[in-house]
């Protein structure tokens, strides 16, 4: 496995503090009432999304589930971008036609997902593929759940992906539960890297919440997929610390079980691992932890202070020709009246 | 019917329907995502896993084939299973199994496929692209699929008992939006409204508004502003899509001889052109106007509250198009 | 266009248009089951590995979520992929991807979508339920994506030039009855056939029947026959039922005041819906008629000869309708 | 493994031969013409089929693929049935709606899957679902190829089996290929049978032409499926002696590839066991055959006198209620006008 770089590990530190930070801001915004729709929280498991997505080059790809906000933000997505899709600004990159982390950035290799779960394996596996017959050797790099893992969705888009020996890596992040759903009710497998030999590619199953680990599994796993040796499926054990989404308050979760993986708080391990070493002093991190509130502050009021999208602009935008929705948006109000 | 029961929210009497007859019917079970511990992602089947144990309310993987499928095959084999969507969004994802297995086995082998997929359709609670479609218009066009869409709590038990005790494959469309909004008397007793049977929402003279689910709610609504205006608009709730009702439907264009149809799915290739089709068809002779459709527009549901007003079919629209129909 | 062709069957113009757009772009690639070394069930792809190369040919598993998806993928990332269904019926098992992903991509990100599915549809060959169905009402009511249906080997190389050159997603079903039984004037050169637009295969003044794809070829048998008989039959193929070209549409019905449409999909929440209602929406005062649709019944397709027979619209069936309608 | 009856053997040497010589009549009416649509052949893999069937009890379930004609033999349909299908024929068991062994006889425990690879993989656990709420202790199974393991439905009908202990049996034959697309290209594994970890049942990999061995696993697998063990993935290696269907010649398939797997015949191989044993003497078998053949000239004779169904028929039986079907009808014929 690969060892983090020392000025990589503190970014990650940043990049989770930001995230942890940014989510506690939207926390609260929903809790005011004032999100447009619901709020999936990723804590716990910042450490996954951030680790693996800093291991990606620069080029790569990567499109993440509703949890991979660190993810995101790794790959350079302002927080801004985030409060604006939440807010459902028209300064959001997808102008308050979608939400949540369903957005595209393609000059940050930052691809939407739809909701359902499984359907981005196939599309990252046919984004790469392009690439290669582009001449690119480009990684793409997306997200499974416990509870995703069981589509057809992802069955199909991982084998096609391994028998065309694409450059995917697959991170597939174990955190308990898919909605209220247990493990155990999703899938018998032991590992859920052990879904991994069925399509004839590496498995590897890593302590999520350890960031060092994360990383150089991940980086392991691009470098083989840059150098054409297919994808892999890294598996990374984490645990889910709220509900599926903040209207949820986990009736169905064993309270010691939460306590128990407090502990395993990625951020604490990596401030104690600092500690250890004596590498990243707690009085620098602390300034970190300013620096990323003063941002956060400053991007949402400045996306608070967007408007919404205008009305017109819902009838833009499904064909490149605009001459259709022209004459839909016409037939709305019309009732199809000549 | 019993004279007993009470003013219920619609989510409400969907939840009775389901306790009920898995109280009377031993072959009726639940599967779907979340359907047992938590009750379902909206509390639909809240209770039936504390009442009815593991083996009738069972929470299954993300895997809608696997839910689909499995309804199937227990209905072959004669159990009267109900597969929850999550939303009825995911059923694109079992696509291929609802109108290429449960709907064509029949046909193809003689065995009836008793089975009922429901889950939350609709927009208006901002759920996005993918949290919000009405999709009545794929399903309609199944051949060997039912489709039914009520708009009340009386309705929502009646046809629910009456989908899980019929015979062929009936796709549920529970309206997410009517869920905690809509709230009328139910009976508490064993009831159901018959598949394939309009309800007359609202008499009138001057013209049929043709409308099922929430939007019966905005149709009532513009036809109370009409009247005021001097239009005398009758409100026909189709209830069910497939079989449709055309005696109620030709009966109610003959009295008034204008039509519109109102429906949240999208446009083009909609449930609105079936219906305009039976009428240019079958009551061309009654017809003093253009069959107008007023629908969502063919896009995306967009996820930002004024763009998904501006996408849903409002009182302003219905309106506007009746105005212009009226006056014809 | 140039002056140079051949005679070409419908199956060899669309091969000839897969290789010539190869040979121009070389952002072009095909993907699909047995495509390369077999050159597709079909033969439609014969040549194609042998001159490309796997990489532009590829063999894909049995998988349609994948080789929709992957298609979607490489066509976000600037490619032109093609992706081939070696039956049309086995798209619905990439129904999600192609109705929720392809098509709504653009408008929620923002980044077009230019992939061709295309695949054999249609029935006549004795095919059985799932290798016969005519899917276009679903996939025309799936807001982002195009739909183009050809009838001649003309615009079967025409719209595919034109639906792999356009910026969003397009359905190209091509009927496996016609692959070697319609044979017409193919120029050699590049062309397109605009999508959008259709095309008046016959000019008549009684009646007009709207069709597409294999029943392009019964209307125009029965419309020489309804010519014996004094009935003269406008018949107009719309080569692309997404989006609609109402201005061809309104203006035969204008001239004809009467319509028929005809289609191998099944009746019921079909494509004939949506043309009947556009008319009975936007050609109210012309019509001096029903609009009638002759259609397939609402049943899987049949497997025996006779049932297939009795399942199709035919010569007799178009003719009966439009004898009625004339007299009308 | 479980060892195979004397007089089991015995029957599954009957059952091929039936099957082989079914198909060869199939295909003598292909060549004149004079089938319905296409003729899918199991030339070589008639083991597989016939000796996994032999394997289930009373009243367990099968659905079999277009190749398991002898598993649906062996399951006592008579061939009769099977004529009437390719013949397309009234009294075929779907009445001329269907083709190949796309029918149902429930009381036979046989059900018809449809042409979508895969799909009959989570209909089937949901068969014995039913069953097991009814407190029956029926045992289900099907097949699925190579190529059909690709599916979606697949994976997420075999983990749907596996997290409810569902007593199936799903019987994999790898017979090389995929209409013209080879194992390679297809997946990636080692065996099919390493996906059984990654849904935590067992899996393993038997010679399919062998069918002492395939009746041993299978019956195991049966006999852990009752128990309530739940599914398990037996992975049978066979050969697709003959193209995909009787229109394609194979020329993409290896000519010394085939030479090889000739030898490998599971009736030869049965034939060659048979001897070495000295258990069932060459005159007898020879005995079958003739009898065999009688039978379904018999049979084919029956089938042959019988008419096509009526064209009326085309518009019935979708719902229940046949008064839907009537109208359809009716408004085949008018083009709508009442
Ligand atoms: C195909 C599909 N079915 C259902 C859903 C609804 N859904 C959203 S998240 C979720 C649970 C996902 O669990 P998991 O994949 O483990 O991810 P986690 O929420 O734990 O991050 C479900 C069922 C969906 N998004 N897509
Ligand atoms: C979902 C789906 N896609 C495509 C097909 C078309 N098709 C029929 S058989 C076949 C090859 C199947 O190969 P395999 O599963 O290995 O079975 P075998 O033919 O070798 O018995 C294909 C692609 C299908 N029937 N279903
Ligand atoms: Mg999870
Ligand atoms: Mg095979």
């Amino acid at each position: 496995m690969q060892t983090i770089p020392p000025d990589t590990e503190k970014e990650i530190y940043r990049l989770m503090v930001r995230t942890r930070l940014l989510e506690e801001r939207l926390s609260n915004l929903y809790r005011q009432g004032k999100l447009s729709g619901g709020l999936y929280r990723s804590l716990g498991q910042e450490g996954c999304a951030v680790a693996s997505a800093m291991a990606l080059g620069e080029g790569d790809l990567l499109s993440p589930l509703i949890r991979n906000l660190g993810s995101v933000l790794a790959r350079g997505v302002p927080p801004r971008d985030i409060f604006a899709q939440y807010l459902a600004r028209v300064t959001s990159p997808s102008h308050g036609k979608e939400g949540v982390l369903h957005f595209s950035r393609p000059e940050l290799g930052i691809y939407a997902p739809t909701t359902m779960l499984g359907t981005m394996i196939p599309v990252l596996a046919g984004m790469v593929l392009g690439d290669r017959m582009r001449g690119l050797k480009t990684v793409g790099m997306t997200y499974i759940g416990d509870g995703g893992s069981s589509t057809g969705a992802f069955h199909e888009g991982i084998n096609f992906a391994a028998v065309q020996k694409l450059p995917v890596v697959l991170v597939l992040e174990h955190n308990g539960w898919a909605y209220s759903t247990p493990g155990e009710k999703q899938c018998l497998a032991k590992r859920m890297a052990d879904k991994a030999p069925g399509y004839g590619i590496p498995g590897i199953t890593v302590d999520g919440n350890d960031v060092a680990e994360v990383y150089g599994a991940v980086r392991e796993a691009v470098d083989l997929a840059r150098a054409g040796g297919g994808p892999t499926l890294v598996e990374c054990r984490t645990y889910r610390m709220k509900g599926h989404a903040e209207h949820d308050a986990q009736a169905y979760v064993d309270r010691s079980e939460l306590e128990t993986w407090r502990e395993k708080d990625p951020i604490l391990r990596l401030e104690r691992s600092f500690d250890a070493r004596g590498t990243f002093p707690r009085a620098d991190r602390e300034r970190v932890v300013l620096e990323e509130e003063a941002l956060l502050d400053a991007e949402l009021s400045v996306v608070q202070a967007a408007p919404p999208p205008s009305a017109d602009s819902a009838f833009r935008g499904v064909f490149l020709d605009e001459g259709i929705g022209e004459r839909m948006r016409h037939e709305t109000f019309t009732g199809g009246l000549p | 019917m019993s004279g007993d029961g009470a003013d219920l929210f619609y989510v409400e009497a969907i939840r009775q329907a389901l306790h009920q007859e898995m109280e009377r019917d031993e072959r009726v079970f639940v599967l779907g995502e979340d359907v047992g511990t938590y009750g379902g992602a909206f509390k639909v089947t809240d209770g039936l896993l504390a009442r009815f144990g593991e083996r009738r309310v069972i929470d299954t993987p993300v895997s809608e084939e696997a839910i689909v499928g499995a309804a199937i095959g227990a209905a072959i084999r004669g159990m009267r299973p109900i597969a929850e969507m999550q939303f009825i969004d995911f059923l694109a994802r079992a696509f291929d199994l609802l109108t290429n297995f449960a709907a064509k086995n029949r046909y193809r082998t003689g065995i009836g496929v008793p089975l009922v997929v429901r889950g939350p359709a609709g927009a208006g609670v901002h759920g996005g692209p993918f949290h919000s479609q009405s999709p009545e218009g794929y399903y309609m066009h199944a051949p060997g699929l039912k489709v039914v869409v009520p708009a009340t709590a009386y309705d929502a038990k009646g046809l629910l008992l009456a989908a899980i005790r019929d015979e062929d494959p009936v796709l549920y469309l529970e309206h997410k939006f009517l869920y905690r909004r809509v709230k009328d008397f139910v009976p508490s007793g064993d009831y159901t409204v018959p598949i394939g049977k309009a309800a007359v929402r609202r008499e009138g003279q001057d013209l049929t508004i043709v409308t099922w689910g929430a939007m019966v709610h905005i149709a009532l609504e513009a036809a109370g502003t009409l009247q005021r205006e001097g239009i005398d608009a009758e409100v026909v709730d189709l209830r069910t899509l497939v079989p449709l009702d055309e005696e109620t439907l030709l009966a109610s264009v003959a009295k008034t001889s204008k039509c519109m149809v109102l429906h949240e799915d999208t446009r083009t290739g909609g449930p609105g052109g079936e219906i305009a089709a039976t009428l240019a068809e079958k009551a061309f002779e009654y017809l003093d106007g253009p069959i107008l459709r007023v629908t969502a527009p063919d896009t995306p549901v967009p996820f930002a509250a004024p763009l998904e007003a501006a996408y849903l079919p409002n009182e302003a629209t219905v309106l506007a198009a009746a105005r212009r129909l009226a006056s014809y």
